[in-house]
């Protein structure tokens, strides 16, 4: 099966609107037994005193949707999945609120504990994407993955 | 050849630039990364990879693209 | 900290609702970087030409809850998590709906991949949660964990 | 000695019988699995676990709960 490129990229926060209505799409997918659903949030970190109230994001995107359609590609062939789903924000989200959500089912358990975390490192790992924290007084760090 | 190049994150704070467009030559991506060095100094203090026409691609790369982008560390996620 | 017993159960499905509000609650939690969420959703599994159409599910709850407890104390000894919801449904529970919700969250990654197939794991395996498979034409077989 | 028994899942189906009160005395747990297996014997084609007051036990504890719950292969999830 040759899966089209998809655009990962959300103007802003993920809702949880956003996160209930995929789960609810997978209704009519009755050979699914097992979701696991990883989310990233936008953390009110202190440093030196001052406390970071956003996450500001941008990307190369067409970078960034090709290496993510491989790692997509790749988990598939790899795991026994039903389908997955992957967003990241652009642009500013606040403390408290998801930039990036990631979303796998399979028939049953295993596949879905198994593939996920490595979508997960994958994605922060290789994509080019670039998260600039901005603090209460205005002024700004550029984020650091561990 | 002209080439446009394009400064991502933080790399737009150490040139001053969103993206800019040249018309010197270079054999490499290697090369390229040398002359943005020397005319962007705060660039070394940012390790950075480069990508030609969508492609994230080593410093010993023919540089044959006409889209170059810069591209800092990476903090998806 | 001592924590309360919880219950855990939930008349019929759990619905993408109930998730997505889960979800919001943790807004302003603001040093939770990653949540991540199973979700076990009945299939319509064919066997021997007749498919699956609901699964009734009845429990001992007291055991169930205090099981649940001891599992979720032992998550929290063992793993750094800011909190730890789950919840499992009671009576029917439609193919495609969802009948098992734990959601988990951290500062950081690690944390929540390390833990959250372990408390899936140890709950569909320790507590007295029975299954009754209904098929489309009313007859019924026992569910059977793997 | 009164002790309400409860069955759950399949164990009712094998029963026939959600609840029922015995005044019997049994010494174990075992002995007390053993005289339902006498008096249902569908019992013998499923493995049940036994619970006094609201705890899983094993056949070997004396039998001291007036709350006997008989347990079904779990399926939850």
């Amino acid at each position: 099966m040759i899966r089209k490129i998809k655009n990962i990229f959300i103007e802003g926060a993920i809702s949880p609107k956003t996160i209930a209505e995929s789960i609810g799409h997978h209704q009519h997918k009755t050979k699914i037994g097992a979701h696991n659903i990883f989310l990233g949030q936008v953390r009110a970190d202190q440093i030196n005193g001052k406390t970071i109230s956003a996450i500001d994001y941008s990307a190369q995107k067409e970078i960034a949707n090709q290496l993510c359609h491989e790692i997509r590609e790749a988990a598939f062939s790899k795991h026994d999945l039903s389908c997955m789903h992957i967003y990241h924000s652009l642009g500013t989200v606040k403390a408290g609120e998801i930039c990036f959500f990631v979303f796998v089912s399979s028939s049953h358990r295993p596949p879905v504990f198994e593939s996920l975390s490595e979508i997960v490192n994958d994605i922060k790992e290789k994509l080019p994407i670039f998260g600039k924290e901005l603090f209460e007084d205005k002024s700004h760090q550029w984020k650091v993955n561990q | 050849m002209e080439m446009k190049l394009r400064y991502f994150g933080q790399l737009q704070e150490a040139t001053g630039k969103k993206e800019e467009v040249l018309t010197d030559s270079f054999e490499s991506l290697g090369n390229l990364r040398n002359f943005l060095l020397k005319q962007y100094p705060k660039l070394n203090h940012v390790h950075f990879k480069m990508a030609q026409n969508n492609k994230i691609d080593i410093d010993s790369s023919p540089l044959s693209g006409n889209l170059i982008d810069l591209l800092p560390p990476f903090s998806g996620g």
